[in-house]
């Protein structure tokens, strides 16, 4: 099936700066796709280049099938959530949610009944008549999201959509937003700093790094199998232990590392033993014991910190000094025990620690 | 950035056909062309020519402009009036940045009508202007004899007019208002969390002025210092009428070849002349503003 | 222009409204007065478009040849002019207006160029263009401002006998005494009225001015002035109807310039403006004798040239 | 917010109050005078009773009143005119290569920059090369073509100043370029264009040397003006001069009133 | 001792809207203190008027126990990150951050100096010379976080100041400004959405909802013992049943609920017998049981959610059909054999259950 969007190696530049190198993304339709991406990586452009608002040095942009070089900006079947809102200040926001609409001729009747609606859906049923200045920095998002989305376009681009709203507001919104996705068949195309926001929300998750894909997938296999260093340490939180390959059973592979011989599964084609490579547990995976059995992985606790629902726990292992091992626990009282400068045998199941080519 | 993003720069990319497109360039530069380049491109062949005996010798020659340098006392006059308008751009240019920034510092509410109030003059013929100023500061004018009356002089003052400083003092007034508005309209558009971010950084008042202020207006300084010396550099009506034995301006010179001189390769050699010193003078606030970095 | 209508460029008081009124009245023809401030903005525009915007045109004495030379004004048919009778005999031979074999302008306004002098100053009359250069009245003599009339007048202050032809010696003895004159001023002025506004705001005792209208326009305000045609002469100016070269409509044109000529209109304009009319022998402008009726002069570019080096000097 | 600064205020204050009355004392005078009427009795300055003798004068001068009329019209065309074509100037300005904005940018100005005796002599020449009569149009056109580079200097300024994120906005939610300029671009220069076309208004109305070379038998009122001080301006000149001020600053307030931009339209 | 600043009854109105009232928060020296509540709720109306940037309509503002009333914007020693960057677009990176100190009069070199140290702090070494416009959103917040800090002011307010930032930029500033807090004993007044954040960072936490006061505390304690369903439900998530307060023995009571009679324990005074109440149960204390005991509360397995470390786990109880109940579980492989349509026994320990008084 043809995809609805497709971006096919494209380049771009700024002065020398080359900020997007060899983009190849599809949106299918009716697909949340989640760019991710540390700041700076070029996220906003890939945006603002799919939105018409900045043109490219290389590759093509297809819109089922058409190329979107000629197509004018306001006749791309698109609309966007701005980073920074971009809201009309002169207009009130009634006006800036119904402008799309107006623009399009509708009669007023009908715009001011949809303006309303969407108004309602956004939580700021009552502030129709404030104008931008007015408003808080979450509401102003709110006008932003609702503006965008009142013409039920078939791609909605979202910058950051919800970076400036509360937990609970943010939900809601993450439900209305899945919800317009179903009903209305919309495409989104997302970024977000919010990982448990992506992994929730997304179909696909695209992970770009310097103006590159670093990896792309559903949020589950990037999060358990990322394939690369970087996708492992950016998506979620990672333990990276540096070891050299020793020898592999299968999937099942040795690993020489400083806190010595531990064990790891290959997700894809084994590197040659003797390569260099970083073995990755996630701190949810990793097992506490505190009366070691014998040649177990002994580690002192450096830090317990509460973070409401989970409690992170950080270790300090004496052959890696560098790093502190981080443990996740449910604070259910599981963990009351704990000191710090205790010192706890830790563990993993070979297949929950991904081996992966040092980079 | 851009307002309007177009295909032209390495802006986004945008549907326009070619009809469109040429129909574009050709109203805006056609239409400059037609009426403005056209017409006055005459004038520059013109001044490559000369008078003889009363007619004209339509032969290429820069036997003008080396008149202007080397015959009768046009660079003189010229150096003079070049002197005389850029004082009053520096002291119009001043004034107009501190009155812009003072009606900046006033509510959203009043500002408009502060700076309309500064505009209002202009709708009062300068010809009636310059006879009202020459009514109140004449020896026997409404100024002196108001003193006189209060008993504050008693002799009338007599060096307010027909003296350069009395150009100075009319050019100043009658072209402030030019200065004014495009200043103030620069400022008008400084975010107001600028301010608010530049006090809390420890920023005095003054410093905002300096950092703030004065860098993000300067686009409307410029224009007001364009507006002012070419205004003030062409204007020959007010020195004549104001500043008396002084009050001899290079634009009078040139308007003076075109009457029963007529004498217009001279003139027309001037008038260039006259020119390129407001073209660099607009080139040269162009080059100010080369650093503009806008949001 | 259409065919009923008659375009003039003239100086303000040359076409009244009254008259205007009347002659349309009497005529069908409509009249559109393009008034100038000046004989040089005059030329410049008649030039620019070679005449076709006007129909008739006054134009005086010592510009006329360069209208006609420039082909701006074409020769007068003395067959239409029926109102040409009308004129006094002084003016019937429209000699000042006649070069080449033809004539270019009918006589319509004429004055003097004399000295206005404050009569407190002056119980007597000064008698010689010489009072304006003594230092005693350094900063009080204000003089008219016009390259070719400041000439002739310096030209007569020196005594030179024909001020329209001066030889290179005697133009820069002009300009020189000239020059001198300007550390006496206190300022040019431009037009009659510059001249009775600066007069009255300012303590000015003398001035070399525009003409009659300076001294009655002061009078009326209520300043006590006299004006004298001093012992060396005045320029005496002389305004003349031309038909512009440019015209299609010389009914029109001709028909203006009969009704203009009348003798009703030449006392009017007398009486309202204290122009000397060219039809009617007018009151108190008795030296009309002691004028040197302005001429061409020798070269007009040479003359703007000396002038602004006058005004240039320091 | 405001940062707050008796002392910069003061001084400000100081040198807006001391512009005010340079700017305004020979507009008083001038009322004063059409009221009052300067009267000397053998020299010595008086003022004559108060009178509205001019105003009377006035309403029956129908020459000066004709001029007026024709100066309103040339004003508001030409000014109208005027912003458009330096609104379209502007805009082309910044979205056309840089070369061919400066090109443009030149030619729009240079009537600006030469002198208006150059500017109306050459449009009258080319008006009687394509023998085009003389009339209201051409003095139109010889006032747009100088103030046009006033007006667009103006506008550039602010058109620069604006920043594209609300243009891409406009363009995103599917405005033509039309709907952009009309809803955003436009309402967010209205201090610009508001102030600019006032300012093209003012320089039109009082438009002399380029007009003098490019009327036809129209008069306007400075040029009425021009010619009329050869020999003094009626009194009722004064009274004209007056009414045309009320008239403005009565039009200005309104405009300023309804201008009122929503609370704290502050960024 | 007295606090290093004081806002005492403070209230604010916009024309007719009140948007503070009676607003009263200490801050102590060298205190970290994060306001947290629902957008629009007047969380940056209080840091403006903290910073000087807006007036107030009634209570005072003390600093070090003297009046701020009179004190200009520049002459308070705070310094703010805008929650929408004030950035100035006329200068470059290092001057936006030199700034404060040039009005400071700072020698050039020490400048120069210090906005090298400061940008390699927030990772933006390279970028001294670019202009804002240049800049991602995330590279802006930094340079905002950097021009504030430069100045080493005795407070700091912060809104918003890490949100366009990725988890792990995140995590790097958060430790930044721990370390800075330490380092300088300066004081912050910090602004987030993000509960871990706050959770992790603050000493002390205030919610504010409506321009009021909530509750106050450090984070632990609000946490597991919020007083008010409003910061039950906004800080964490929160299992919220009503229910009616039958009898109490001690602390720990019997509410009568739609689902049966539920045990909680009170904090504070105990409710009067038939009061209504709201009992609240957080996600991570709920227990799952496939074998349920008899009498023990069935739910039905509605929505499993991967969120990456943890899984969200949404039941619905027949009695309670408006509200499904939230259960996290860490994703590490505990809840392998969950199943949607699934029948589960749900329990937890009555100290784990807050009682609320109903608002
Ligand atoms: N100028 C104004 N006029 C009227 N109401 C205003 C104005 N400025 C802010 N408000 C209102 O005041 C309330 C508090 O705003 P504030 O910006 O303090 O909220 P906030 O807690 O920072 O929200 P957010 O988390 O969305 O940034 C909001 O409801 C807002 O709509
Ligand atoms: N006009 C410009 N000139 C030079 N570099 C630029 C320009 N605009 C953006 N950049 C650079 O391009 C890179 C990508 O920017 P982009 O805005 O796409 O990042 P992002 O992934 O959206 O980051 P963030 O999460 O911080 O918003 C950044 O390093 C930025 O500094
Ligand atoms: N207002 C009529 C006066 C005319 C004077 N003409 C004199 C011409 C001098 N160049
Ligand atoms: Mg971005
Ligand atoms: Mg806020």
């Amino acid at each position: 099936m043809q995809p609805l969007l497709h971006l096919e190696n494209i380049s771009k530049r700024y002065g020398s700066v080359r900020v997007l190198d060899g983009i190849d993304i599809t949106v299918a339709d009716n697909e949340f796709l989640t760019i991710l991406g540390p700041s700076g990586s070029g996220k906003t452009t890939i945006l603002r280049i799919i939105g018409g608002f900045e043109g490219i040095d290389g590759g093509r942009l297809m819109f089922e099938g058409r190329d979107l070089a000629s197509v004018p900006i306001n006749r791309r079947p698109f609309n966007t959530v701005f980073q920074d809102y971009a809201l009309f200040h002169h207009m009130n926001v009634a006006e800036n949610v119904g402008y799309g609409l107006k623009v399009r001729g509708r009669p007023k009747a009908e715009i001011a009944a949809k303006v309303a609606d969407v108004l309602e859906t956004v939580g700021l049923g009552a502030l129709g008549a404030r104008y931008p200045a007015q408003l808080s920095g979450g509401q102003r998002q709110r006008v932003a999201l609702a503006r965008a989305i009142i013409c039920e376009p078939r791609l909605i681009l979202l910058d950051e959509p919800l970076s400036a709203l509360d937990v609970e507001l943010r939900a809601q919104m993450q439900r209305f937003l899945k919800s317009l996705q179903r009903r209305l068949g919309i495409a989104f195309v997302f970024i977000t700093h919010d990982q448990e926001e992506a992994i929730a929300l997304s179909d696909r998750i695209i992970v770009v790094h310097r103006g590159r894909i670093e990896q792309e997938g559903a949020p589950e296999q990037l999060y358990r199998r990322p394939r690369t260093p970087f996708t492992a340490a950016f998506l979620g939180e990672n333990n990276l232990i540096p070891g050299t390959l020793t020898s592999a059973e299968g999937a099942v592979c040795q690993v020489e590392t400083a806190a010595g011989r531990l064990q790891a599964t290959v997700d894809g084609p084994v590197p040659s033993p003797g390569s260099p490579v970083l073995l990755a547990v996630r701190p949810e995976h990793i097992t506490l014991t505190a009366n070691p059995a014998p040649g177990a992985l002994l580690a002192e606790v450096a830090e317990i910190r509460f973070l409401g629902a989970n409690i992170l726990i950080e270790l300090r292992h004496p052959a890696l000094p560098d790093t502190l091992l981080k443990v996740r626990r449910l604070a259910d009282g599981g963990t009351t025990g704990l000191r710090i400068g205790q010192s706890l045998a830790i563990g993993w199941a070979a297949a929950d620690a991904a081996l992966l080519a040092a980079s | 950035m851009n307002p309007m993003p177009s295909s032209a720069r390495s802006g986004p990319p945008r549907r326009r056909g070619i009809a469109r497109d040429l129909l574009w360039h050709g109203l805006n530069l056609g239409l400059p062309l037609l009426f403005v380049v056209l017409p006055i491109l005459s004038f520059v062949l013109v001044s490559f020519w000369t008078l003889k005996d009363g007619q004209i010798v339509h032969v290429l020659t820069l036997a003008n402009y080396r008149a202007f340098f080397t015959e009768g006392s046009y660079l003189q006059v010229y150096l003079s009036t070049l002197a005389l308008s850029a004082q009053v751009t520096l002291i119009n240019v001043v004034l107009a940045t501190a009155i812009a920034v003072f009606i900046f510092r006033r509510t959203p509410r009043t500002r408009f009508l502060i700076l309309m109030s500064f505009m209002l003059p202009l709708f009062m013929s300068y010809i009636i202007k310059i006879y009202s100023i020459r009514s109140i500061l004449g020896q026997r004018g409404l100024l002196n004899e108001g003193l006189l009356a209060l008993g504050l002089i008693d002799q009338p003052i007599e060096a307010l007019l027909f003296s350069r400083t009395a150009i100075f003092i009319a050019l100043a007034v009658l072209y402030l208002p030019y200065a004014i508005l495009p200043i103030y309209l620069a400022l008008d558009r400084i975010p107001a969390n600028y301010l608010a971010a530049s006090a809390d950084l420890g920023a005095t008042p003054l410093q905002a002025l300096r950092d703030i202020v004065l860098p993000l207006g300067r686009p409307g300084i410029a224009a007001g210092a364009v507006f002012t010396f070419i205004l003030t550099f062409g204007d020959f009506v007010t020195p004549q009428m104001v500043g008396g034995t002084q009050g001899f301006t290079f634009g009078r010179i040139v308007f003076s070849q075109f009457g029963l001189a007529l004498n217009w390769p001279l003139g027309s050699a001037l008038a260039v002349i006259l020119l390129a010193t407001t073209l660099l003078a607009v080139a040269l606030a162009g080059l100010t503003l080369r650093r503009e970095h806008v949001r | 222009g259409p065919k009923g209508e008659v375009r003039l460029l003239a100086y303000e008081g040359y076409a009244d409204p009254a008259w205007v009124e009347e002659f349309e009245k009497e005529t069908g023809i409509t009249v559109k007065v393009t008034y100038v401030g000046g004989v040089d903005e005059q030329i410049a525009k008649m030039k620019a478009s070679n005449g076709k915007d006007y129909d008739v045109v006054t134009v005086d004495t010592a510009s006329l040849k360069a209208f006609a030379d420039q082909k701006l004004i074409a020769p007068i048919d003395k067959e239409k002019l029926t109102s040409a009778k009308n004129l006094l005999p002084d003016f019937q031979p429209m000699s000042n207006a006649t070069f080449g074999g033809a004539t270019y302008g009918v006589p319509w306004a004429w004055g003097s160029l004399g000295m206005v002098y404050d009569k407190k100053t002056f119980p007597t009359a000064p008698d010689s263009w010489e009072v304006l250069w003594d230092p005693r009245f350094k900063g009080k003599v204000i003089s008219l401002d016009d390259a070719n009339n400041d000439i002739n007048f310096g030209a007569i202050a020196l005594g030179i006998k024909d001020p329209f032809n001066l030889t290179d010696a005697q133009l820069a003895q002009v300009k020189d005494k000239l020059i001198a004159l300007k550390k006496n001023l206190l300022t040019y002025f431009a037009g009659f009225d510059e001249g009775t506004t600066i007069w009255s705001e300012n303590d000015v005792v003398l001035m070399f001015s525009m003409g009659e209208l300076a001294a009655i326009n002061l009078q009326k305000k209520g300043f006590d002035v006299g004006y004298v045609i001093p012992k060396e002469g005045a320029v005496g100016w002389l305004d003349n109807l031309t038909v512009s070269a440019g015209t299609d409509n010389t009914d029109a044109a001709y028909a203006w310039m009969n009704f203009a000529l009348q003798k009703k209109i030449g006392a009017d304009m007398a009486k309202k403006y204290g122009y000397g009319a060219t039809t009617d022998a007018p009151q108190g402008m008795d030296y009309a004798s002691r004028l040197i009726w302005a001429q061409n002069p020798e070269d007009y570019t040479r003359r703007q040239a000396i002038w602004n080096e006058v005004k240039a000097a320091n | 917010m405001k940062q707050k600064a008796p002392l910069i205020d003061a001084l400000l204050g100081l040198i807006a109050m001391a512009g005010l009355i340079a700017l305004y004392a020979p507009l008083v005078a001038v009322a004063a005078l059409s009221f009052f009427q300067i009267l000397r009795v053998r020299g010595v300055m008086g003022f004559a009773p108060f009178s509205l003798e001019p105003y009377v004068a006035l309403i029956a001068n129908g020459e000066i009143l004709a001029a007026l009329a024709t100066s309103l019209i040339v004003a508001v065309v030409a000014s109208l005119a005027s912003l458009v074509l330096a609104l379209m100037f502007a805009f082309y300005f910044v979205s056309a290569r840089r070369g061919f904005g400066l090109m443009m940018q030149v030619m729009v100005f240079l009537p600006f920059l030469l002198p208006p005796i150059i500017t109306g002599l050459s449009l009258l020449i080319a008006f009687r090369e394509i023998e085009f009569s003389r009339g209201l149009a051409t003095i139109i056109v010889g006032h747009i073509v100088f103030i046009v580079p006033v007006v667009y200097r103006t506008v550039l300024v602010r058109l620069q100043l604006l920043g594209g994120s609300l243009t891409e906005a406009s363009l995103d939610l599917g405005a033509s370029q039309a709907q952009t300029l009309i809803h955003v671009i436009l309402p967010q220069m209205r201090p610009a264009l508001i102030s600019g076309v006032l300012l093209a208004f003012a320089i039109s109305f009082d438009e002399t040397l380029i007009t003098l070379f490019v009327a036809g038998s129209e008069t306007t009122l400075p040029i009425r003006l021009w010619a009329m001080m050869r020999v003094g301006f009626v009194p009722e000149i004064n009274a004209l001069a007056t009414l045309i001020l009320v008239f403005t600053a009565v039009i200005t307030v309104a405009i300023g009133l309804l201008q009122r931009s929503p609370a704290g339209h502050a960024s």
